[in-house]
């Protein structure tokens, strides 16, 4: 009896080895498999978990209509559960393993990030579907989320507008990561170029979570009272509730000081009472509101979908730019699919470029012929008791995107296609 | 938890019986530890006061412990004996007041390490052993070495230190259980581990905090003609509240009360005397 | 009380059946990578996927070992371990930085608008020097934490919630993006690592190879440590320190000794990590990952070496499993196994073994 | 049908105040926002009291317009033509306004209620004013305070003239008003008061120098608002973080189980909140705004209970293995975040403020003090002070305490051990579901509530001294206070990582925590 316990213990740390190299899928016939990479679980899944969904209905409908070159869209979904490591693992996974054609996924960059050398290494397809820093131009991924020039600086152009309030000074708030770095280091060159000073202009970063801002929205009042200001602020999603508290409760109202936010859209604020937050502003290249018929198709499969499905909070399904941009995303692959005749990542991409999709927006959106970037419009909302944005102003067309910001320096030397980055 | 075998290298050659098990200490001599006693004291306590949060455990605590000495300390609950010994192995500071060893050492500038290897060895009132070691490691770790990091990590029992742990286990009558984990042991054994541990620390002052709790009648008297025979050679300090086991081991008694010191002299002489009569009696 | 199960289980098992179960493990682990090398269609072919995933949770299962030296022997319960890691890790990731971005500055700090590198960049493009900081990045931090923690006599949940706090702000100051580590997105893209391109099946072999070595030098270190009259005296410590202090025993350079190893380990693990995964990031240096780490510990069984090896497989192995196959569920799953494990296996699964064995 | 001729010009008769000034909304509603623009500024410098109930509708939002740019007002959802009684032609659709009308309106509004009879409503009117009065309204100012009867009114009015006459050609006037403005504390006297000092704006000496001294006068008033904002808010936080850790100073501090799981019984409290928003949403709308009392029983009895199950299920066969409820409870707060992600969704749910909880009261020029802080404080305190008489002064705060200081001889002198352990537990649990409920009236309500906090939760309860209810109190201050120190001076993040710099140093010199027990400690 005396020799088993090390025995045992190797047994089961190679079984333990072993379970690794057998990952469960099933194998259905005739099918086009399409990775979904969302985090379910961690503190992520508050923004990603309805992507997933959103990617699903999708597929069912595309799958409804026939599939993508006559055979059904097969998701496999899987949870790299909000860390950064396990992203690049699990998208390891969907590219050798499951042998998955396409990816929709990622929300944070740092995620992004974290895949991308895995796409660029064996050749993979990823669909990206958030605003984000730019900075980045991949020929594995496509970005149907936002650039910089496509959110921030409309926004600022509008704020500076009269119909805007005409903002003379800048309260630039955001949570301490580099998208908000990012796109105020560019905010602040081109308010440089309208002839803002720096005094005029105040950058303040809080940490992850932060969730007392009751010093920050005292400075913000302090900072007001030397002329005319507007907060853009890129905190990031759990904090806004926090932050919009306080100044509704401190009595900061929008018509003093406006608040334009490029992170917060229709699903943060189910979380939030809006009512003190009426008149605040958010920019975005798609609002549940916008009233257009494909838009009023799409916000009613969404809601019949979270039913059927019974989602959590079904009976308040909201969409948002990113489940707008997932939902682009996936149908123009499989226009490019249809168009290649096949699913394979080279000629996916080639006949990607051009892809035009009529939107929710209500625009006909193109995926740029070599950036890999869709043309967007550019869409500001105000934000209304019920919880929706209505639309005070938007580009009277599509922009197109730039990756590289001219107001970066050493980007004008960046090409304006993708290349891989190593 | 079954006995386990001992790793090879804790095994002994057989132990010599003819030994002498009352001198189990051996043959250290307290002068050559370079230990200044010249007047014949080997600890002084002079005006200690300790208060803890405005109660005063002690107030103007006098004691002296002579070079040799077998010194009982009696005294109601909470006279403060417990603080005392704390003071004297730096566990407590005092508030004020002198306490040195020898005469040369003060021990309130000294921290508990350095005053252990400065030779005060100390049981704990409640017995105190490594309860996940084995009865012979215990007093491995407690024999006197060199105790660095980088000693222990390079240490090797050797011959002669292997004699001395066996010796002990004699004494301590503890040598079928060496390879017992100490927590398995009795109370009565864990007092005679922790009273062997002192023994192979070797140290020249004992302060022995109710040795004889929970032993039975004849191990009561092995362990007052044990503390005899250490008498002498080391000092010895006994806390104890068991008037027949001081009656038979020793010469001087000190009463503690209050915090301080009461009465001082033969057991009879403090029997005798009025003051104590009234605190041990409440008259 | 817990005796030192390493110790017990090797008496028992006898050296020849250790070996033997060791030299299993060993050849499997020696025979993965060797496999990788194989052409992509051979039958034995080992995937990249299945090796980086390997690879990772051998390095889990050093910070585990680690982690055990310092909890299951010295008794010091830490829940800032991930710090470490994440030291070991970042000193490398700027090594592996420098090579992808060539003469230039990495990508990050060139759109920060930095023109030079921070001072504590220096020299981080020779390997050599990175290496020193994998080592000496934790090393002296455990050093002066544990020399000031340690004085003063800092210990049980005092001592854990302390070192939760040092990793908590280690990552609020890795956060940042004025600290120079690349903020939130911390290091990625890495391409070459001494001249080798990193995806090469040839680099990730020898990478795997040495976290196996690793991990087998920690195992010997541990053991050797663990029957030494050290290992006695952390078991003493941890059961009763007064009286190891009234034996005459300074309990702070046992302390800080075993600490600062433990330190040192972890970050040599993380310094291992970083190529396989590909990123590292202040998250990993979040308090949850630390006290995932001592999860791990707890429920292969703490004190016992290899127990702690089984339980970072076990719970990194099933995390890998469960996120595929139920990605809803997975973590009902998990917290169950914890509880379970608490309840009826208080040694942990190493327990569980041994009681089965007799 | 005499009778609906005669209703109809009664009808007509009625809106002929609306009539008599037919064509504002009209105009309104036809121009475009720039016109609207010049509209609302020029109403605002010439008021009309006929002009308010537009003006009332607009700033409500209820203004529409139908597709022959006919202005209505809607009201509960019927739409009235504001001028005449021109039915809607097609469904009307309310006018878009932007942030900068939505000003204009309300100065627009203010300078109209300057006429209104009650005194109250003057006032505040006088006030916004001071904000927001454009120089086309001084002649409208001037004749205001003329002719104002309430000294408090007339002060606000002067005030706000004085603003407006900075600019004034004569520098008698000029000085007059920077005097006045010194006596002032409000942050917009500041910039404007310092324009004045540089000699091309301000070309008379002697309003320079009174412009310095008023300056001064403004910024000593500005401090100590600021000062006073910097320790509320840092009670605030304070209050906060004694609410979050309060629980874990039973469960963690007297049990001692390191409580991980503490964090999800915060969560569970806030939820509970939301339910019972929802129920009074639903069953009792018109008592909507009390929903947060009720809620603290709910919460108090729904997390306690939890936490009472949790003890009897698992954490009972764990006592005197206190790392080891590490891990169990770690488990258990894996499952409870997951079991409300499925049950409720990843995403936040709304709790609302309740009016008594919204806004803030206006102590100083620059300091608004918001109700829910408020309440939180007092809360924060009511909770502690029951904590204590309950722990200290019945009969189960009697044997909680010889529970966790001597197991075995509370069990010999017959106190039900089991039981008092659970009831400790459910106490612990309640307490914190109290504080879920507080933490839910300022910040997020989410699956990942409790994570947030259980960092700062430990780090209360340990540098506060392990079973110490005083020192988690004012580890909890020390810490809110400590922080709102920092953070004006070096950025929150920074200020985070020096905070738990300083604990660490500060461990070293009391490792017990600040309130540690001294004397004879046998280990």
């Amino acid at each position: 009896m005396k020799r088993r316990p090390l025995l045992k213990s190797t047994l089961a740390a190679s079984a333990l080895l072993l379970s690794g190299l057998f990952p469960f899928t099933v194998q259905a016939a005739e099918t086009i498999k399409v990775g979904i990479l969302h985090s379910l679980s961690g503190t992520m899944a508050i923004s990603e978990t309805s992507l997933k969904d959103m990617a699903l209905m999708t597929i069912d409908e595309i799958n409804a209509k026939g599939g993508v070159l006559g055979k059904q869209l097969e998701p496999v979904v899987v949870d790299p559960a909000s860390n950064w490591p396990l992203f690049a693992e699990r998208a390891r996974q969907l590219l050798t393993q499951d042998k998955v054609d396409v990816t929709f996924g990622c929300w944070t960059s740092v995620s992004r990030k974290s895949v991308l050398p895995v796409y660029e290494e064996l050749n993979g397809l990823l669909f990206y579907p958030v605003q984000y820093e730019g900075e980045e131009l991949s020929p594995n991924v496509f970005y149907t989320g936002a650039a910089p020039n496509q959110q921030a600086i409309p926004a600022v152009e509008y704020l500076m507008s009269e119909d805007g309030g005409a903002a003379k000074r800048y309260f630039l708030l955001g949570t301490d990561y580099v998208y908000p770095r990012t796109t105020n280091k560019i905010l602040r060159a081109f308010l440089h170029s309208k002839g803002v000073a720096d005094k005029d202009i105040e950058e303040v970063y809080t940490p992850f979570g932060h969730s007392d801002y009751q010093t920050i929205v005292a400075n913000i009042k302090k900072f007001s009272a030397g002329g005319k200001t507007a907060v853009i602020s890129t905190v990031n999603g759990d904090s806004n509730v926090p932050f919009y508290k306080e100044l509704a409760n401190q009595g900061l109202e929008a018509t003093d000081v406006p608040v334009v936010a490029f992170s917060v859209g229709e699903e943060e604020l189910r979380g939030i009472d809006t009512k003190p937050l009426v008149g605040h502003l958010a920019a975005w290249n798609y609002f549940q509101s916008v009233e257009n018929p494909v838009n009023s198709a799409f916000v009613a499969k969404w809601k019949a979908y979270a039913k059927a499905k019974s989602l959590p909070g079904a009976d308040k399904a909201v969409t948002n730019d990113p489940m707008e941009a997932t939902y682009v995303g996936i149908n123009m692959w499989a226009q490019a699919v249809e168009k290649a005749g096949s699913t394979e990542v080279d000629k996916v991409r080639d006949a990607l470029a051009g892809q035009t999709f009529a939107a929710p927006s209500g625009y006909t959106l193109t995926m740029d012929k070599t950036n890999h970037h869709l043309h967007k419009p550019v869409m500001i909302g105000e934000i209304q008791d019920d919880g929706q944005f209505s639309v005070v102003w938007e580009t009277s067309s599509p922009i197109r995107a730039q990756p590289w910001s001219p107001y970066i320096e050493g980007n004008d030397k960046k090409p304006d296609y993708a290349v891989k980055s190593n | 938890m079954r006995a386990t075998p001992l790793p090879e290298f804790m095994l002994e050659p057989a132990f010599d019986p003819a030994g002498s098990s009352r001198d189990a200490i051996g043959a250290s001599a307290v002068a050559a530890q370079g230990l200044n006693i010249r007047h014949g004291t080997i600890l002084t306590l002079e005006e200690i006061n300790v208060s803890f949060d405005g109660f005063k455990a002690l107030t103007d605590l006098c004691l002296y412990i002579g070079v040799g000495e077998l010194r009982c300390i009696i005294g109601p609950n909470g006279a403060g004996k417990t603080t005392m010994m704390d003071v004297i192995t730096g566990k407590t500071r005092p508030d004020s007041g002198v306490a040195y060893f020898g005469e040369t050492l003060d021990l309130t500038r000294m921290s508990e390490v350095e005053i252990a290897q400065a030779g005060i060895g100390r049981k704990f009132q409640k017995p105190t052993v490594f309860e996940a070691l084995s009865v012979f490691e215990n007093l491995e770790l407690a024999q006197k070495t060199s105790k660095t990091v980088w000693a222990s990590l390079r240490a090797k029992l050797s011959g002669e230190q292997k004699d001395r742990i066996d010796e002990v286990l004699q004494t301590i009558k503890l040598d079928a259980s060496r390879q017992r984990p100490a927590g398995l042991l009795s109370h009565g054994q864990k007092q005679f581990l922790e009273i062997g541990m002192l023994l192979v620390q070797d140290p020249q002052l004992l302060l022995l905090d109710e040795p004889v709790a929970g032993m039975t009648d004849a191990e009561t008297e092995f362990t007052a003609e044990l503390f005899k025979s250490l008498a002498r050679k080391h000092s010895l300090m006994v806390v104890e509240h068991d008037m027949g086991f001081v009656g038979s081991i020793a010469d001087h008694v000190t009463v503690l009360h209050q915090g301080s010191v009461l009465a001082e002299g033969s057991l009879a002489q403090v029997q005798a005397n009025e003051r104590v009569i009234e605190v041990y009696l409440g008259r | 009380m817990s005796l030192p199960i390493s110790i017990t289980v090797a008496q028992k098992a006898g050296p020849k059946l250790t070996a033997t179960a060791l030299g299993v493990v060993l050849t499997v682990l020696v025979a993965l990578p060797l496999l990788h090398l194989l052409p992509a269609d051979s039958a034995m072919y080992v995937s990249a996927y299945t090796l980086t995933l390997i690879g990772k949770i051998l390095c889990y299962c050093i910070v585990a070992l680690a982690l055990d030296l310092v909890w299951g022997y010295a008794g010091l319960l830490s829940l800032g371990h991930g710090l470490f890691f994440a030291l070991g890790g970042y000193a490398m990731g700027m090594y592996l930085i420098r090579q992808s971005a060539g003469d230039g500055l990495p990508a990050f700090m060139s759109f920060l608008a930095w023109t030079e590198l921070p001072w504590y960049w220096y020299g981080t493009s020779s390997f050599l020097w990175a290496m020193c900081l994998v080592v000496l990045a934790p090393g002296l931090l455990a050093l002066v934490f544990g020399f000031f923690a340690f004085r003063s006599r800092i210990k049980g949940v005092y001592f854990s919630i302390m070192t939760q706090a040092l990793t908590f702000a280690g990552m609020l100051l890795f956060f940042r993006n004025e600290t120079g580590f690349g903020g939130n997105n911390g290091f990625t893209g890495f391409t070459r690592i001494l001249g080798f391109d990193i995806t090469a099946a040839g680099t990730r072999a020898v990478l795997f190879l040495a976290t196996v070595a690793l991990l087998v030098g920690s195992l010997y270190l541990g053991f050797k440590l663990a029957r030494s009259k050290f290992g006695r005296v952390l078991t003493a410590l941890r059961d009763a320190e007064n009286r190891l202090m009234f034996c005459g025993y300074d309990p702070r350079g046992y302390k800080l000794f075993i600490w600062v190893l433990s330190a040192v380990l972890c970050g040599l693990a993380g310094a291992l990590y970083v190529p396989q995964v590909g990123i590292i990031n202040p998250s990993e240096m979040s308090p949850t990952n630390s006290i995932e780490a001592a999860v791990w510990v707890a429920l292969g069984g703490r004190g016992s070496l290899i127990g702690p090896l089984l339980g970072a497989g076990l719970v990194n192995g099933m995390k890998s499993w469960f996120t595929v196959a139920f990605p809803e569920y997975w973590l009902f799953a998990l917290g169950f196994l914890f509880i379970v494990v608490t309840l009826f296996l208080p040694k942990g699964v190493i327990g569980l073994l041994r009681r089965k064995s007799s | 049908m005499p009778t609906a001729v005669c209703r109809f010009f009664l009808f007509l008769i009625l809106l002929l105040p609306l009539a008599s000034h037919a064509g504002d909304a009209a105009d309104f509603a036809a121009a475009s926002p720039a016109k609207q623009a010049k509209l609302l500024e020029s109403w605002a410098a010439a008021p009309d009291a006929a002009r308010l109930p537009l003006l009332e509708a607009l700033q409500q939002g209820r203004v529409a317009a139908d597709s022959d740019k006919t202005p209505f007002i809607e009201n509960a959802g019927r739409y009235q033509a504001v001028e005449g009684a021109a039915e809607p032609v097609g469904s009307p659709r309310k006018l878009r306004l932007n942030n900068r009308l939505r000003g204009l309106i309300a100065s627009a509004m203010a300078s109209h209620q300057l006429l209104a009879d009650d005194p109250a409503v003057r006032l505040a009117a006088a006030r916004h004013l001071q904000k927001s009065a454009k120089p086309a309204q001084l002649g409208l100012l001037d004749a205001r305070v003329a002719s104002e009867e309430n000294q408090q009114v007339r002060d606000a009015l002067s005030l706000a003239l004085a603003n407006l006459q900075l600019v004034d050609s004569n520098p008698a006037v000029r000085l007059a008003a920077v005097r006045l403005l010194g006596e002032t504390g409000d942050p917009l006297a500041r910039t404007r008061l310092e324009t004045l000092l540089d000699p091309a704006v301000e070309n008379d000496a002697g309003v320079r120098t009174a412009a310095e001294t008023s300056l001064a006068q403004v910024k000593r008033k500005l401090l100590i608002g600021e000062l006073l904002g910097q320790a509320f808010s840092g009670l605030s936080l304070g209050s906060i973080l004694l609410l979050a850790a309060l629980g874990l100073a039973i469960t963690f501090g007297l049990l001692g189980v390191i409580n991980m799981a503490h964090g999800e019984m915060l969560m569970l409290g806030a939820y509970s909140t939301y339910m019972v928003q929802i129920a009074f949403q639903k069953l009792a709308p018109d008592y909507l705004a009390l929903y947060p009392l009720a809620a603290l029983p709910v919460a108090f009895f729904v997390t306690a209970g939890v936490g009472m199950a949790l003890e009897r299920t698992v954490i009972r066969h764990l006592y005197g293995r206190p790392l080891e409820t590490l891990l169990a409870t770690w488990g258990i707060s894996l499952i409870l975040i997951q079991l409300v992600r499925v049950l409720f969704g990843a995403q936040n749910v709304e709790v609302a403020n309740p009016y008594w909880l919204s806004g803030g009261i206006q102590v100083l020029p620059n300091l608004v003090l918001p109700y829910n802080r408020i309440v939180i404080i007092g809360f924060a305190l009511f909770v502690v002070v029951l904590t204590w008489l309950l722990l200290n002064k019945t009969r189960l705060g009697l044997n909680v305490r010889a529970v966790t200081q001597n197991r075995n001889m509370a069990a010999c002198c017959g106190v039900p051990t089991g039981r008092v352990d659970m009831l400790a537990f459910g106490l612990g649990s309640g307490i914190a579901g109290l504080g879920g409920v507080a933490l839910s009236q300022i910040g997020n309500v989410g699956p990942d509530l409790g994570q947030s906090y259980i960092i700062d939760s430990f780090l209360v309860v340990v540098l506060g001294g392990v079973g110490q209810l005083a020192g988690s109190v004012l580890a909890a201050f020390g810490l809110g206070i400590a922080n709102k120190i920092l953070e004006p001076q070096i950025g929150a993040v920074l200020g985070k990582i020096l905070i738990l710099a300083l604990i660490i140093l500060f461990i070293q010199k009391r490792p017990q925590g600040l309130f540690a027990l001294k004397g004879r400690v046998i280990d």
